[in-house]
């Protein structure tokens, strides 16, 4: 039964132009929509085409397309299938529409989503920190963030200096490592 | 002029002094001068306490052929001894920095002594009572007393006292029915009459005597089915005054009681009259009431949150406790029970000195609202402590010897479900008891109580005497069992052998001395291990164990509410407040009978009458 | 591989005897305490991080940590030893830090995973705290990726055995210089960090006080420090 | 009875009972251990868990009214020991019996919740709170008992009634004549002395082992001592009530290890029930069992 609904979606959504629309297999579809697009689309997938379980809402960093990309998956019960609508939004005001009034779980991934990337979403109920409540840096998982650089420059390291490591050096053996493993 | 009379006198002479001058500053230590010196004639009649003397007093009247006379015997001496200990301390705790708070709300200092005042020379005069005629004006003296005091603090405590209006004036009219029945059986009001008319009353007669004596004076002493006036009433009564309606108004219904069923039907007849198709006489029906008594408020006040409100409901229960005891009427029993009433009167007082204490401090008596007043009121805490060690009967204090007594009678007696239900009570106590002390003294200490003051000297030291007393009398508890057991010969039952320590019983007896010392000798040793280790730190009170959540002392995390929600979530239906209901049926029965007579005479054609009278006329001719 | 030599572990040198009292009676005494100290250990039941999946089978019928006398507690008021398990998040770490300071003393630290050592796993990550040893003394570390259960044990015996000869006394460094591990703690949560626990008073009470107990640390902490409750503002000790 | 002698005896009785508690605690731990198939604790360990308490060093305390708690809890159990007659050493038996001895093991619990009190916590408050309603769950069925055992010996002073039972051989015991009223002083027992089903004020997940979660060092060791007095008395005292008191040490000691290895037993098989069904169980059966067994005494 869910075979010619599955054909019946792609028909549908072939349609509709400006979304580049590709199906990856039987349980899966990628669509790529403009940014302002992506709202009606939601919709429409909610309301007509049973997609009615926003499973997440992830984001990916371009940084040198200077664009943001959120990934929305949504997933219908009845035809067994989950449709992921990609879109850009540009990286410096980093503002988009929240769909909260769509999914209500929308709110924690949105609110994630703003302390992990910074990007803010309007209308979304509540915006504040509460993974990284102990962080004031800046959002972490951005891709200019070097997180290896502030542990350097915030914490230090025990000194591994073992005492069976000492005598191997007296004899002129020792441990090598890697150029690119060495901290300090 | 008779020993009595001096004691008469000068309570007369207080209620005139208060009357007249009760708003100067220091009126009330002088009144509580004058009561002290009340109790010094008291004692000058010591006699009554250790042997069967009877002090007659010199006023009497002629009335229609009958004598109307005043008399104090041991029963009495006891009695008054309680009452005038009350009245002292009361007016002691309400002469000093209380009475400036009190006038400082704006009501009158003068009412509030004079009303005191007049409350104990009416009980003295009740207690003088020589014969059934002066026993009913005494009792109608004491009822209107109470009244006045109930209804001084609002608006709210006057509604109360009315309340408390009906059902007294219902149980007076009941006690001169009742009287009218033994003059028209016996001709005369003297006691001597009404008890050698027993034994020829049948036992209709003597049903109906009972039940009117007894509801009559049962409605003084809340017992079950008429208890509902009492803990709103005594709750809202201003601080002292609750202390001293607490600890003895109630008591005198069961001192009336004793005079007349118990001294004058005697066991021997309440035995013999048994309720027809049960196995319960007489005796076992006045048993059943009480151990009702004794549940019933009990458990009603382990839901309260007002501590003033959870203190009168405990005062209705232990009256069960008394009235058990002295229906038992075999010698352990019976002195169980009349030391309760001594014992009750001392941590009752104490219990609410301190909770009118705190109100004064922190302005409010709800237990949602306090907590962790132990640093800042430590004196307080301490009457408390030991006034719900007390109340809860366990060993150092004085409740456990007279709870001991009773549970002891009745399983020499052998009542196994009267037993029990009598534990229920205590059980109760204890639960609700404890909520008392943890909701006000412990835990966590409010913001704005951290500024909090100790209570005044004038008030903390009548609070801490009476407990030095309730230690004492439990410490040698043969203080007030001599007292007792003269008290019991006079009224002819049975006398319980007894010394200083305690209470001599061939199967299995009690010595207060040994126990007492055993136990603080046990916690000695207990102090003495815990000592001899490190020298423990205090600690600040958001430095607590939660969760790793870091406390903050804005926000309240004392738990108060709601406070035994397992037990609640079981008896929690159990609460139909069914007697309620009942009142409100019979309220409403009345109302409606009302209307109906209204009806009846209120007329608007005069010619219905005419009719009326005129048809009743024809049908008395015809039927001649 | 063939030139690596078979080395043999070198017993570490027992450090400094601890110092002992003179007359035989107290140092019997002192013996005897010690030894039931280390045979009577509270494990706090405090889960910090992944490693302590390990604790429940070293409880359970197969490894029975019972028989060495350590039973698992759940207040830090009655434990004796804190598990710092897995990585120690700086929000964790907080929480450590509290409850740490809530145990009684002698209190016992052990790093288990080696997340406690010197960051582990996470050693990149911006959210994990690397060496515990910085703000809390640590006893005995046991090195793995959540060590296996004979590992934990193995870990618990070496504890008993320095608690028992008198050398797992790492609990007085906490008190003995507070300023360090302050300093570290406020370099990591900031200023405004304080615990309702006053450890400098207690410091005081049970004689710890050295000269680097106090520092430019506890004066910042004093300065910023948000008055717990009317009942007491400033922390007792200073003065007298 | 000199003075001297009695000295003796209040001296030695609650050090009896210590160590006999500390068994007992053993046995319990070992009996757990076994039925979880582990090794369980040496033999000594309750003694090195209370030596470790007591040498701690910080001892934390939240007022005064706090260490009042743990002294009345210790206390009040060292004096109701000497009330509990034990072969040879009558104590004080005759001069506070049965009901005496009831009140007496309440002091206690009201001292540890007033301690418990004091330290404002809220988890403390709930677990005292239950552990009241559990008290007068409990005690219900324990009074009915004492009642029927009271009225059937016409005595409540515990060393009359053992020698009764001790007259007339193993047939005289209380569990023979009564065993209705056995039958329901053992739900009594296993409440009394707060084991698993029944122990729903110490839910160590839910409330942090309730009263005794701001308990450290000399405190808790303490609640250790208190705990160790808790199994004997409730062993020694149903011992005494129903299974003939003791002639000599040698019968005695077994009789009170196998009336505490029960409830220990039983509690190692169950959750633990909530507050509700707590007190309901202990309202219906063994409330029924009691007057069952008081109708058969009473006539």
């Amino acid at each position: 039964m869910d075979k010619n609904l599955n054909v019946w979606l792609d028909n549908l959504l072939q349609e509709i132009e400006g979304i580049k629309f590709r199906r990856k297999s039987t349980r899966r579809v990628r669509i790529d929509v403009a940014m302002d697009a992506l709202p009606t689309l939601l919709e429409l997938l909610q309301g007509r085409a049973s997609y009615v379980h926003l499973s997440a809402i992830t984001c990916v960093d371009w940084p040198d397309d200077g664009e943001f990309e959120l990934v929305y998956h949504v997933w219908s019960y009845e035809t067994q299938s989950l449709v992921s609508a990609h879109t850009r939004i540009p990286r410096d005001p980093g503002v988009y529409l929240s769909i909260y009034d769509l999914y209500e779980p929308a709110a924690f991934f949105e609110r994630d989503i703003h302390e992990m990337f910074g990007v803010f979403f309007e209308g979304s109920p509540d915006m504040e920190k509460f993974i990284l409540t102990e962080w004031d840096g800046p959002p972490p998982m951005r891709k200019e963030f070097d997180s290896e650089a502030f542990v350097n420059q915030q914490f230090e390291w025990q000194p591994y200096h073992p005492d069976w490591l000492k005598e191997l050096e007296e004899e002129g053996g020792g441990v090598t490592t890697r150029p690119e493993d060495i901290r300090w | 002029m008779t020993p009595l009379d001096h004691l008469l006198l000068l309570s007369a002479l207080t209620a005139v002094f208060t009357l007249a001058a009760g708003n100067i500053r220091s009126a009330g230590w002088i009144a509580t001068l004058l009561y002290a010196a009340q109790g010094l004639a008291l004692v000058k009649m010591w006699g009554m306490g250790y042997g069967p003397e009877v002090a007659d007093s010199s006023i009497s009247f002629q009335l229609l052929g009958q004598t109307m006379h005043w008399r104090f015997d041991s029963l009495s001496w006891f009695f008054a001894l309680i009452t005038v200990g009350a009245g002292f301390f009361s007016s002691w705790f309400a002469s000093g920095g209380w009475a400036d708070h009190y006038r400082a709300q704006g009501n009158s200092l003068r009412l509030f002594h004079s009303a005191l005042a007049l409350n104990v020379f009416s009980m003295l005069v009740l207690l003088a009572s020589g014969d059934l005629l002066s026993l009913f004006i005494g009792w109608e003296l004491v009822s209107w007393a109470s009244f006045l005091i109930m209804g001084l603090a609002s608006t709210r405590a006057m509604g109360y006292a009315m309340r408390y209006l009906t059902y007294a004036i219902a149980g007076a009219m009941a006690i001169l029915m009742g009287i009218v029945m033994v003059h028209a059986q016996t001709g005369s009001f003297e006691f001597a009459a009404l008890a050698a008319a027993v034994p020829g009353m049948s036992n209709g007669t003597l049903w109906l005597l009972l039940l009117l004596f007894g509801g009559g004076f049962g409605v003084k002493m809340a017992l079950v089915p008429v208890h509902l006036w009492q803990a709103k009433a005594y709750a809202e009564t201003p601080g002292p005054g609750a202390a001293f309606l607490g600890a003895i108004s109630s008591r005198m219904g069961l001192f009336a009681l004793i005079l007349v069923i118990i001294q004058l039907v005697g066991i021997g007849r309440l035995v013999g009259m048994s309720i027809p198709y049960t196995f319960l006489d007489a005796r076992d029906l006045l048993a059943w009431v009480a151990v009702f008594t004794m549940i019933f408020p009990t458990y009603i006040a382990l839901r309260q949150h007002d501590a003033r409100r959870l203190l009168a409901w405990h005062g209705v229960g232990q009256t069960g406790y008394m009235l058990l005891g002295v229906v038992i009427m075999d010698d352990l029993g019976s002195a169980g029970g009349l030391m309760h009433v001594f014992n009750y009167a001392t941590y009752q007082a104490m219990l609410f000195m301190s909770v009118s204490a705190i109100m004064y401090r922190t302005g409010t008596a709800d237990l949602n609202q306090l907590g962790g007043l132990v640093t800042r009121m430590p004196l307080t805490f301490i009457a408390m402590l030991v006034g719900i060690i007390g109340l809860a009967g366990l060993p150092p204090m004085n409740g456990f010897v007279s709870k001991w007594l009773i549970y002891r009678s009745l399983v020499a007696e052998g009542m196994p479900l009267l037993f029990v239900g009598a534990v229920i009570g205590t059980l109760g106590t204890i639960l609700s008891v404890y909520k008392l002390i943890h909701n006000s003294f412990l835990g966590q200490l409010r913001l704005e109580h951290a500024k909090v003051e100790e209570a005044p000297w004038s008030m903390t030291l009548p609070m801490l005497s009476l407990a030095a007393i309730v230690f004492l009398t439990g410490y040698f508890p043969g203080v007030v069992l001599d007292w007792i057991s003269a008290l019991q010969a006079s009224v002819g039952l049975p006398v319980l052998a007894h010394h200083l320590g305690g209470v001599h019983f061939a199967q299995g007896g009690l010595d207060m001395i040994w126990i007492n010392s055993l136990l603080i000798a046990g916690i000695a040793i207990g102090a003495l291990i815990f000592y001899s280790t490190g020298r423990s730190q205090r600690v600040h009170q958001l430095d607590n164990y939660a969760g790793g959540h870091f406390l903050s002392a804005d926000v309240r995390y004392q738990y108060s509410d709601n406070f035994y929600p397992g037990l609640l979530h079981l008896i929690g239906p159990w609460y139909r407040k069914s007697f309620r209901w009942a009142e409100s049926a019979l309220v409403s029965l009345t109302d409606a009978l009302s209307l109906a007579m209204q009806g009846l005479y209120r007329q608007v054609q005069p010619s219905i009458y005419l009719l009326i009278t005129v048809v009743i006329a024809l049908s008395w001719v015809n039927i001649r | 591989m063939k030139d690596i030599k078979k080395i043999e572990i070198i017993q570490r040198p027992p450090p400094p005897e601890p110092a002992r009292r003179t007359n035989p009676l107290a140092r019997v005494f002192d013996e005897l305490v010690r030894f039931c100290q280390s045979r009577s250990m509270f494990m706090l039941h405090y889960c910090t991080g992944c490693g302590a999946i390990e604790l429940p089978p070293a409880m359970t019928s197969r490894f029975d940590m019972e028989r060495l006398g350590i039973q698992p507690m759940v207040t830090p008021r009655q434990a004796d030893i804190l598990l710092v398990t897995g990585y120690v998040s700086v929000k964790t770490l907080k929480r450590i830090i509290l409850t740490y300071e809530q145990m009684p003393s002698p209190k016992y630290v052990i790093g288990i995973c080696s997340c406690t050592v010197n960051g582990g796993m996470y050693w990149q990550s911006y959210a994990t705290a690397k060496v515990l040893k910085d703000y809390i003394p640590v006893d005995v570390y046991i090195a793995g990726c959540m060590p296996r259960p004979e590992a934990v044990i193995s870990g618990l015996r070496a504890l008993m055995e320095d608690i028992r000869t008198g050398r797992g006394d790492a609990w007085k460094k906490y008190y003995q210089n507070y300023d360090f591990y302050l300093g570290n703690q406020q370099r990591l949560f900031g200023e405004k960090w304080q615990t309702p626990t006053d450890v400098i008073a207690e410091a005081h009470h049970y004689g710890m006080m050295t000269d680097q107990t106090l520092g430019e640390h506890t004066d910042l902490l004093e300065q910023n420090e948000v008055p717990l409750d009317a009942l007491r503002t400033r922390l007792k000790a200073r003065t007298e | 009875m000199s003075w001297q002698e009695l000295l003796l005896e209040l001296t030695l009785m609650p050090l009896l009972a210590f160590v006999i508690g500390l068994a007992m605690v053993l046995m319990m731990r070992r009996i757990a251990a076994q039925i979880q198939r582990r090794v369980g604790p040496p033999l000594l360990q309750p003694i090195y868990d209370i030596v470790k308490l007591y040498s701690k060093q910080t001892q934390i305390s939240h007022g005064f009214i706090h260490e009042l708690g743990i002294m009345m809890a210790v206390g009040g159990y060292i004096a109701a020991e000497a009330l509990l007659p034990v072969p040879g050493m009558d104590g004080l038996a005759d001069k506070g019996g049965l009901i005496t001895l009831i009140y007496f093991l309440m002091v206690p619990t009201l001292g540890m919740a007033l301690g418990v009190g004091q330290c404002a916590n809220p988890n403390g408050s709930i677990g005292i709170s239950r552990a009241l309603t559990a008290m007068l769950a409990y005690d219900i069925p324990f009074v009915i008992v004492v009642f029927g055992v009271a009225f059937h010996y016409q005595t409540t002073n515990l060393a009359e009634i053992a020698a009764i039972q001790q007259a007339h051989g193993v047939s005289g015991w209380g569990m023979m004549e009564m065993p209705l009223l056995a039958l329901a002083a053992l739900f009594a027992l296993q409440g009394m002395m707060g084991k698993q089903p029944f122990e729903v004020y110490i839910a160590p997940a839910e409330i942090a082992t309730g009263p005794m979660v701001e308990m450290s060092g000399k405190f808790m060791g303490g609640l250790f001592v208190m705990q160790s007095f808790q199994y004997y008395t409730a062993g020694v005292l149903y011992t005494i009530l129903f299974l003939g008191g003791g002639e000599n040490w040698l019968t005695f000691l077994p009789k009170i290890f196998a009336v505490v290895a029960i409830p220990m037993t039983i509690a190692m098989l169950f959750p633990r029930f909530r507050t509700e069904d707590l007190v309901r169980l202990m309202w219906k059966w063994p409330v029924m069992a009691g007057l069952l067994g008081l109708a058969f005494v009473m006539n």
